[in-house]
């Protein structure tokens, strides 16, 4: 054939006609590969795996037990863990405390160990003001040494009172016990707890019982409780131990049998599911409870055997000076009619007739004291007049009664226990001493506290930082008065390392627990307990003498192992059977461990030790008061009654009064909220930035208020601003900010969200102690824009 | 999804549902097809020597076509 | 510079005012493709819908856009099933609104949704039971014969038409123009129906809750009538603003008044079809649900006067304009009608979404209401720019309109 | 040819169907007479190198290949004489890969479970330049070996191994293979776009399934299912999490 | 269409006398179903909470008021379940060999009708990557995230599974012991097991021996919404009258006094 070029070119012409055969080929025979219809399964199974999304390791499930001391409650836990990582918290059935069930707080505690910017990492020095968080990592050496020269310092100099203390534990708790030891080793005097209602229950019981042991309640065989503003399923006493009772009383056979009367000034979760809800002016609670100790008398309806024969002060007496005082007839009697108490307190007299006859007829009645949850201290007037009610019953030391105990048999127990109140100092104590220049502090040492964010002190302590040129916290979380801190040595999260638990408030029964790490700690902290032995041996001399151990695991297992000597105790629970069941009253000759050894090994992994025996009656060797009997203490009563009288004076620039109330499913002491529970919170708690302040419809509307409205809310000691919610369940004249809010510390989650009631506290102070009674601060309202 | 997917079951919603849908598309894919064969075999036609196609007669009425 | 481009013996504007005047459309379609990244990337956390408002903004855009492109289908049935020939003057251009319409609101389903690269699972692992599979296969079917319907009047293009292929292959397309018509009046109507039994079939809503006949609520019918009613109209608007901006006639005055007569009696009828659902709903459904009809409105931003507005300003009104031969025939009322018509459908759609989700369910629950982002007006915008620029370029460089010239001739003779 | 075709445009009063048989057949015979005028040539030239391109490149660059960081030999340590002690295959395999008390699946055995036999003085390790290097790099350092796994489905999948095994009465080889008695470990492919394992995803590219061990994505789970009369362990939270 | 009836029927029956509000449920669930946290969870309109708790007030005067709370997990519907006939990719699923509806996360196209048809509220979007490495926050708390859920992706619907998981673990123990039946207690969901009142009971409703069985036939009980008929598998105790008036719009002559003998 003959092929020139150009017939060639011709024939295989690229034109236009042709390219567009070739992108038909090519179309066709792409889609008849696999190519474009694996692609788009591809590309859909990579949004199902994109590589940002976090895939959890699987590995071996695992456990650990342990006992959960973010608040005083004690409830036992269950990490659950894929190989060794912690991933849920669950709440453990063989154990006495709690049954089964925990709170959100101790539900959502891991995300307390795993947010990181919640933390300090490792020990830390500040480089920027105070207050902006500006740290740098430093190394433990040189965190002990430097804290370690300037105590020394301190100590040539004599300045030993110039080291100040601030702890937040539990008062019976080692750690506890371990700084006071220290800063007595140290010279100093200066060592201030934080308040809770565990001092204030400590201080009525010295003064009515004579005894330093825990208040215990057997609540559930009461069949009428009367709570004078404790928030029974909002925290109270041991949360997981009270909200089981909660349980029994609302299911068969119990359901319908017990009555729970709750006095509050708010429509509380407690008010609302208890069978009776008395709406009391805040601060008034001690006055109703006279009210009632009055009809009591009146009608003759008290346990006169027990008062005639167990009791001091009822009737007027004369003391050694010679000097007559009333007796607490005569006081309640006189100053208590219901006429006079439902001026006082608002409530309709006939329902103080009626709710006196029904607490005096009933066959347990228990009356109880305290404040919401109890994380902060509680009124002592009030709980000495409901004390004295329960007095008037007679029901102390029954099977649903208030019960008088020793205290947990624990070894060494340290001898500088307070015996007298405003003993020993608090942390407000200080903060106002420092503020008004009595005393001057160098060095602070936080422990577990916080505060600048939970002291009611209308902001006063968060200034007094200010004057002290060194502060030194202990903390694993970057709260409030850490970020103020100079220099921090951060403990572990409760969840890494090992500490014990205290007979948990209110609980019937003497128990005792240890925590164990679930984990290795995950990031370069020391527990506090090892750092402060470590720093006594760095000492030397008589602080290394007193603190003596060679690490906290030494001290635990010295002060626990006197368990085994003492009576009967158990370590296992069997859940059928509960702790406060009366099969459980039974006498325990022996303890259920064969050797000290074995109680160790028990306790260490997480365990505990209990006494469910109860030794009931017995009145005449119960009490260790100075006249050996329950002690009236009408001379405070008097005192605290004129004190409130003057309280509840109308105040013209302030016309209505601030209530702060706590929420269980806001953490509103030391350690933060873990972020889950910001899920738990209503709209109407908090929106944005801004957290709801909850107003009666009828106050809103004088303040011409409505939903939603920003209003300001201003007392002697600041100002802040909140959202309103009007709330039916809110007292007339009274505005409730929660606690919990307004943190300017810890992590994202807690930053700038409300307000803290805290900073507006201000006003009365406790007859006794001299605490601040933050439960009523006289404020005035005024709306404002966004 | 058809009728040899595993999620696939036979009963009548299933039938009733994606027969349509089928059906609709079936059409669709034999109408292009019709136009698209007829045009080769117009255009065949034309490498031949044939004359153009008959108008439109719906279409005629209009100048522009 | 594009005249070579331009339908012959039609005149059309200068290039650089053509130009100026796709600017703001450009403008819109940026700020979409703005939004359109920001969702893909960040995920519609861009948007101010929520749990609540599971649907919103878009949703209403695309009901509506969808229900106003239903001209294209209704007059396709007119034309090619009815035989009503008046109507090949104006069919192109429906077919090309319609096209718009259904690609806009496919494209902005593909951001609606929260996973877009797994649409197609609709399709593979389809649910026959719902009756968002439904529209969503009705609505891509009849994009592609829309698709197809668009393919032969893009073709007429004078360059176009030179490639003898294309000349051809657009003949025949026309040939059996029937044939696609039907299957989209087919699956238009399935899907304008199943876009209101979507709601429908809401019974946990009572606001939205109808009966069932058979499978279908009755707003799967009402919503199919209610669409028929207003794409008409909706054609007529575009053809008029076209006529206004190009300052031409395109369309005979018959063929306009024609679909507005059809278009009022349908809505006539959808009208009498939706007052007595409404009466039925608050006698039947509402009370069925233990509710009241006010309990809809006790409080919140939407109240009662959104229905009052939907059934009678842009009901009655443009029904009695457009069956009155005298009114229609008014030029202004006309468009007047045809506005009220086309807000009327926006309005029941916005109701039967925004309004429907503002309302709580449980009794304990609480009114909310929804204010969408620059995002999500984004998105919808560029739909307006996006059609405003296809259906300006497809009337420049299209015979879009038939009788153009021959009209257009006669003015200026 | 070109007649034929011609003729049969004429009305022949044939049938319709020969008709249009006839006028494809004198179409093709067009198109293959003149490939360049009738354009096929063009045609196929964009036709081949796409199929190409979609049946061999592009699975080719879909995967990437990994080798184990061990090479691991299944045959000796299966082998009845030398091997793990175990009456059947079954539970040789069981050995390493069982199951735990709660009745989860071990998978990949980890570090300990091997030194369980290995600290034995009897089975010590390093005699081959494999085993050297495991005694040195993981062994002495405590360190778990990463090795990549064949068939871990997804994240987003529950596969319980002691329904199939124990309660279903599968043999490992029926989803494995023959893996248990391979020397060496084959190279691990990666599906670059999915990240998954190419034998969860499909060896054949086209999706032709001969064993199970090729392809186990859910349809062939599904397939199994029913065809065992387990039709009821379709539904969706049987195997997704 | 009527489910047809399978072997096990897995529900909840939540006291609300005995709640307390606590909100150790959402917790719970939230930590044990590796639900996602923001930094402002007040956002109600987009957080995630498979349970979540609504709070009523019986709306009297001070000092009559009264507060409850009703825990909404996932009803589980069993009759016409909204959620599933509404989903056009079927990624949601009632199993009636155990009642519990599914929701399947690599499925899910994110469309959220199942969100809009839920008269529960309970079915939640993932607005946000709840987890994710490229996020600066919340860093760290991946660490907590469980392999027995898989993490949702941004973009897709979920909700609350009656702890399914729970059920393949139980099943999983039940297998290595030889068995197939479950017992009452070796299957509850991570809310009933935290609940510090326990006023959540968790089982199966078609086992007459399960406390959940004879507990729904309580004269207490009572479901959200019951008029719709989904015939939910949670179901409510009270014996406050006004707590029950707020489960469904009850007009005046419909409601039944709390403790009338149910027909």
């Amino acid at each position: 054939m003959d092929f020139s070029v150009k017939k060639l070119t011709d024939l295989v012409a690229f034109n236009r006609r042709n390219f567009i055969k070739l992108l038909i080929g090519g179309a066709v025979g792409i889609n008849a590969t696999p190519l474009p219809w694996k692609l788009m399964d591809d590309v859909a199974i990579w949004t199902q795996n994109w590589p940002w999304v976090p895939v959890p390791a699987r590995g071996a499930f695992n456990h650990s037990e342990t006992i959960c001391t973010l608040c005083p409650g004690g409830c036992g836990i269950t990490v659950r863990k894929v190989d060794g990582r912690p991933v849920k918290i669950e709440g453990r059935a063989d154990y006495p405390v709690n049954p089964g069930g925990i709170c959100p707080l101790g539900s959502g505690g891991l995300q307390l160990l795993y947010t990181e910017s919640l933390r300090f990492t490792g020990p830390m020095k500040r480089v920027g003001a105070r207050g902006t968080g500006d740290f740098v990592a430093i190394s433990w050496d040189e965190a002990m040494q430097t804290l370690a020269d300037r105590l020394a310092e301190l100590k040539r100099n004599g300045k030993s009172e110039a080291l100040a203390a601030i702890d937040g534990n539990r008062p019976h708790s080692s750690m506890s016990l371990l700084i006071r030891k220290f800063m007595d080793a140290m010279g100093s005097s200066m060592y201030a707890r934080m308040p809770s209602l565990e001092d204030t229950y400590a201080t009525v019981n010295r003064l009515m019982f004579g005894i330093d042991a825990p208040m215990a309640y057997d609540l559930e065989h009461a069949d009428l409780i009367l709570s004078f503003g404790c928030g029974l399923i909002e925290g109270w006493g041991a949360p997981g131990r009270m909200s089981n009772a909660w349980s029994l009383w609302r299911s068969e056979p119990l359901k319908g049998k017990v009555k729970i009367i709750q006095v509050e000034s708010r429509a509380s979760n407690t008010a609302s599911k208890a069978d009776q809800w008395i709406a009391a002016k805040p601060g008034t609670e001690a006055a109703l409870a006279l009210g009632i100790a009055h009809v009591m008398l009146k009608d003759g309806l008290y346990d006169s055997n027990f008062v005639a024969n167990h009791t001091f002060g009822f009737t007027d007496w004369t003391s050694p000076d010679g000097k007559s005082h009333r007796g607490f007839k005569n006081i309640a009697l006189r100053d208590y009619s219901p006429d006079v108490v439902s001026k006082t307190t608002g409530v309709d007299a006939g329902q103080i007739l009626s709710l006196a006859r029904a607490f005096a007829r009933a066959r347990a009645p228990i009356a109880l004291c305290g404040k919401g949850k109890g994380s902060l201290n509680g009124s002592v007037f009030e709980c000495l007049a409901v004390q004295s009610l329960n007095a008037l019953t007679g029901n102390i030391n029954k099977p649903g009664g208030v019960l008088v105990h020793q205290d947990v048999p624990l070894q060494a127990r340290y001898s500088a226990e307070a015996k007298g109140p405003g003993e020993p100092l608090t942390a407000a104590g200080l903060g106002e001493a420092l503020t008004a220049d009595k005393i001057s502090v160098e060095t602070l040492l936080l422990f577990a506290a916080n505060p600048a964010h939970t002291l009611p002190d209308g902001g006063g302590f968060r200034k007094a930082l200010k004057k002290i040129p060194l502060i030194i916290s202990f903390s694993p979380f970057r709260d409030e008065s850490s970020l103020m801190a100079d220099l921090i040595l951060p403990d572990h999260t409760y969840l890494e390392k090992m500490d014990d638990v205290v007979w948990p408030v209110g609980l019937q029964y003497p128990f005792y627990g240890l925590t164990q790490p679930v984990l290795k700690p995950l990031y370069d902290t020391r527990a506090t307990g090892d750092v402060l032995i470590q720093l006594a041996e760095i000492m030397g001399g008589r602080v290394t003498e007193s603190l003596p151990w060679k690490n906290y695991e030494e001290l635990l297992k010295e002060r626990a192992l006197n368990l085994f000597e003492a009576e009967g105790g158990l370590t296992s629970h069997d859940s059928s059977r509960p702790a406060w069941e009366p099969s459980a009253y039974r006498k325990v000759l022996k303890s259920d461990c064969t050797s000290p050894e074995e109680l160790w090994k028990k306790l260490k992994a997480g365990g505990f030790w209990y006494r469910p025996f109860q030794r009931f009656g017995w009145h005449e060797e119960l009490f260790k008061t100075a006249s050996g009997k329950f002690e009236f203490c009408t001379d405070k009563l008097e005192k605290a009654g004129a004190d409130l009288a003057k309280t509840l004076e109308n105040d013209r620039d302030y016309p209505v009064v601030m209530a702060p109330y706590e929420l269980i499913n806001l953490a509103s002491s030391w350690a933060p909220s873990p972020p889950y529970l910001y899920k738990t919170l209503f709209d109407s708690q908090i929106r944005g930035k801004d957290c709801f302040a909850e107003i009666n419809p009828q106050t809103a509307g004088e303040y011409k208020l409505k939903q939603g409205d920003y209003v300001i809310i201003e007392s002697s000691a600041g100002k802040v601003k909140a959202l309103v919610n009007i709330f039916a369940g809110a007292m007339p004249g009274v505005v409730y900010l929660a606690f919990g809010f307004g943190h300017t510390g810890y992590s994202d989650f807690h930053l700038n969200k409300g307000v803290n009631p805290n900073s507006i506290v201000a006003g009365p102070r406790d007859f006794l102690t001299g605490m601040s009674a933050w439960w009523r601060t006289p404020v005035r309202l005024s709306k404002t824009k966004a | 999804m058809t009728p040899l997917s595993f999620e696939w079951q036979w009963n009548i919603d299933y039938g009733i549902f994606m027969g349509f849908l089928y059906l609709a598309l079936g059409v669709v894919a034999c109408g292009l097809l019709v136009a698209l064969v007829k045009t080769l075999m117009h255009m065949h036609g034309e490498d031949k020597g044939e004359a153009e196609p008959a108008p439109i007669p719906s279409r005629s009425k209009y100048s522009e076509y | 510079m594009d005249a070579a481009l331009i339908p012959d013996g039609l005149k059309r504007t200068s290039p650089g005012k053509f130009f100026l005047w796709t600017l703001p459309w450009l403008g819109l379609l940026a700020w979409g493709g703005i939004s359109a990244v920001l969702c893909l990337l960040l995920g519609l956390n861009q948007t101010n819908m929520s749990n609540i408002f599971a649907f919103a903004l878009w949703i209403v855009f695309d009901l509506v856009v969808i229900a106003l492109g239903a001209g294209a289908f209704f007059t396709g049935f007119l034309t090619y099933i009815i035989g009503k020939k008046e109507l090949k003057d104006i069919i192109n251009a429906t077919v090309v609104i319609g096209f718009i319409c259904y690609s806009g609101a496919v494209a902005m389903l593909g951001i609606d949704i929260g996973q877009p690269v797994r649409g197609w699972f609709i399709f593979w692992h389809a649910n026959v039971h719902s009756m968002l599979t439904e529209v969503s296969f009705c609505i891509t079917a009849y994009l592609a014969v829309l698709g197809i319907e668009y393919l032969p009047i893009l073709l007429e293009n004078r360059k176009l038409r030179e490639v003898r292929e294309f000349r051809i292959f657009g003949h025949n397309l026309h040939h059996i123009m029937a044939v696609f018509a039907a299957t989209g009046v087919f699956l238009s109507f399935f899907h304008q129906g199943s876009l209101g039994g979507m709601f429908g079939v809401m019974y946990a809503r009572p606001f939205a809750a109808r009966w069932d006949f058979y499978i279908w609520p009755t707003t799967f019918f009402l919503f199919v009538f209610s669409a028929i009613a207003a794409g008409p109209c909706f054609t007529i608007l575009c053809t008029k603003l076209t006529e206004a901006i190009s300052r031409k006639k395109l369309v005979p005055d018959g063929t306009i008044q024609l679909l507005a007569k059809i278009s009022g009696w349908l809505l006539a009828g959808y009208l009498v079809l939706k007052i007595i659902d409404t009466l039925g709903w608050v006698h039947g459904v509402v009370p069925g649900a233990g509710l009241t009809f006010m309990d809809f409105f006790r409080e919140g931003p939407y109240g009662a006067w959104l229905l009052g507005l939907e059934i009678i300003i842009c009901g009655i009104i443009p029904v009695i304009i457009l069956i009155t031969p005298q009114a229609r025939q008014n030029h202004g009322l006309l468009i007047l009608a045809c506005l009220l018509n086309c807000t009327g459908i926006v309005l029941n759609r916005f109701n039967f979404i925004v309004v429907n989700l503002a309302i709580p369910v449980m009794p304990f629950a609480r009114f909310w209401s929804y204010l969408p982002t620059w995002q999500e007006w984004g998105i919808a915008l560029a739909v307006v720019g996006y059609g405003m620029l296809l259906f300006s370029a497809s009337h420049r460089y299209l015979p879009l309109f038939p009788r153009e010239k021959e009209l257009n001739a006669a003015v200026s003779r | 040819m070109e007649n034929q075709a011609h003729s049969s445009q004429k009305p022949l009063k044939k049938g319709w169907f020969i008709s249009l048989i006839d006028v494809v057949l004198s179409y093709y015979s067009y198109l293959i007479s003149q490939p360049f005028r009738s354009g096929l040539v063009y045609f196929l030239a964009g036709l081949i190198p796409s199929l190409a391109l979609g049946w061999l490149i592009f699975p080719a660059l879909l995967y990437s290949k990994q080798p184990q960081p061990l090479q691991f030999n299944h045959a000796i340590h299966t082998h009845p004489q030398i091997g793990i002690e175990g009456k059947t295959e079954e539970e040789r395999c069981l050995q390493c890969h069982g199951f735990r008390e709660d009745g989860t699946f071990t998978g990949i055995p980890n570090l300990a479970t091997c030194m369980k036999c290995h600290d034995d003085p009897e089975s010590t390790l390093g005699e081959t330049p494999e085993e050297e290097k495991f005694n040195e790099e993981y062994v002495a350092l405590g360190k778990e070996v990463p090795w990549l796994l064949y068939h871990r489905q997804p994240d987003c999948v529950y596969f319980s191994h002691i329904a199939h095994v124990k309660m279903g009465k599968q043999e490992c080889r029926t989803c494995h293979g023959d893996h248990g008695r391979s020397e060496k470990l084959p190279l691990h492919q990666r599906n670059r776009i999915s990240t998954y394992s190419r034998n969860i995803w499909g060896y054949n590219i086209a999706g032709y399934v001969r064993n199970p061990w090729e392809r186990m994505k859910m349809d062939n789970c599904a397939d199994c299912h029913t065809k065992t009369g387990h039709e009821e362990n379709n539904a969706c939270f049987v195997c997704h999490k | 269409m009527k489910q047809e009836e399978g072997k096990h029927k897995y529900g909840m029956v939540i006291d609300l006398d005995k709640c307390i509000g606590c909100g150790t449920c959402m917790v719970a669930c939230a930590s044990e179903n590796n639900v996602s946290v923001r930094t402002d969870e007040s956002d109600k309109e987009r957080s995630i909470a498979w349970m979540q708790l609504f709070k009523i007030t019986n709306g009297k005067p001070f000092p009559q008021t009264e507060v409850s709370y009703f825990p909404r997990p996932c009803m589980h519907c069993h009759n016409n379940t909204p959620c599933v006939s509404v989903c056009p990719a079927s990624a949601t699923h009632m199993d009636y060999h155990t009642g519990i509806v599914s929701q399947i996360y690599t499925r899910c196209i994110g469309c959220r009708y199942c969100q809009a048809a839920c008269p529960y509220h309970a079915r939640y979007f993932n607005w946000y990557d709840g987890y994710a490495f490229i996020q600066p926050f919340p860093k760290g708390l991946e660490r907590q995230l469980s392999p027995e859920i898989s993490v949702r992706m941004r973009g897709v619907v979920e909700k609350c599974s009656f702890c399914h998981h729970r059920l393949m673990r139980a099943r999983t123990r039940a297998y290595a012991e030889g068995r197939r039946e479950l017992e009452e207690h070796e299957y509850i969901t991570a809310c009933a097991e935290a609940c510090p009142t326990q006023a959540i009971t968790f089982g199966d409703l078609n086992n007459p021996k399960h406390k959940v069985a004879r507990l729904s036939k309580s004269v207490y009980a009572f479901r959200l919404l019951e008029k719709l008929g989904t015939e939910p598998k949670v179901y409510y105790l009270s014996t406050r009258n006004w707590v029950r008036r707020m489960a469904d719009n009850y007009r005046p002559d419909q409601l039944e006094p709390v403790g009338a003998v149910k027909t």
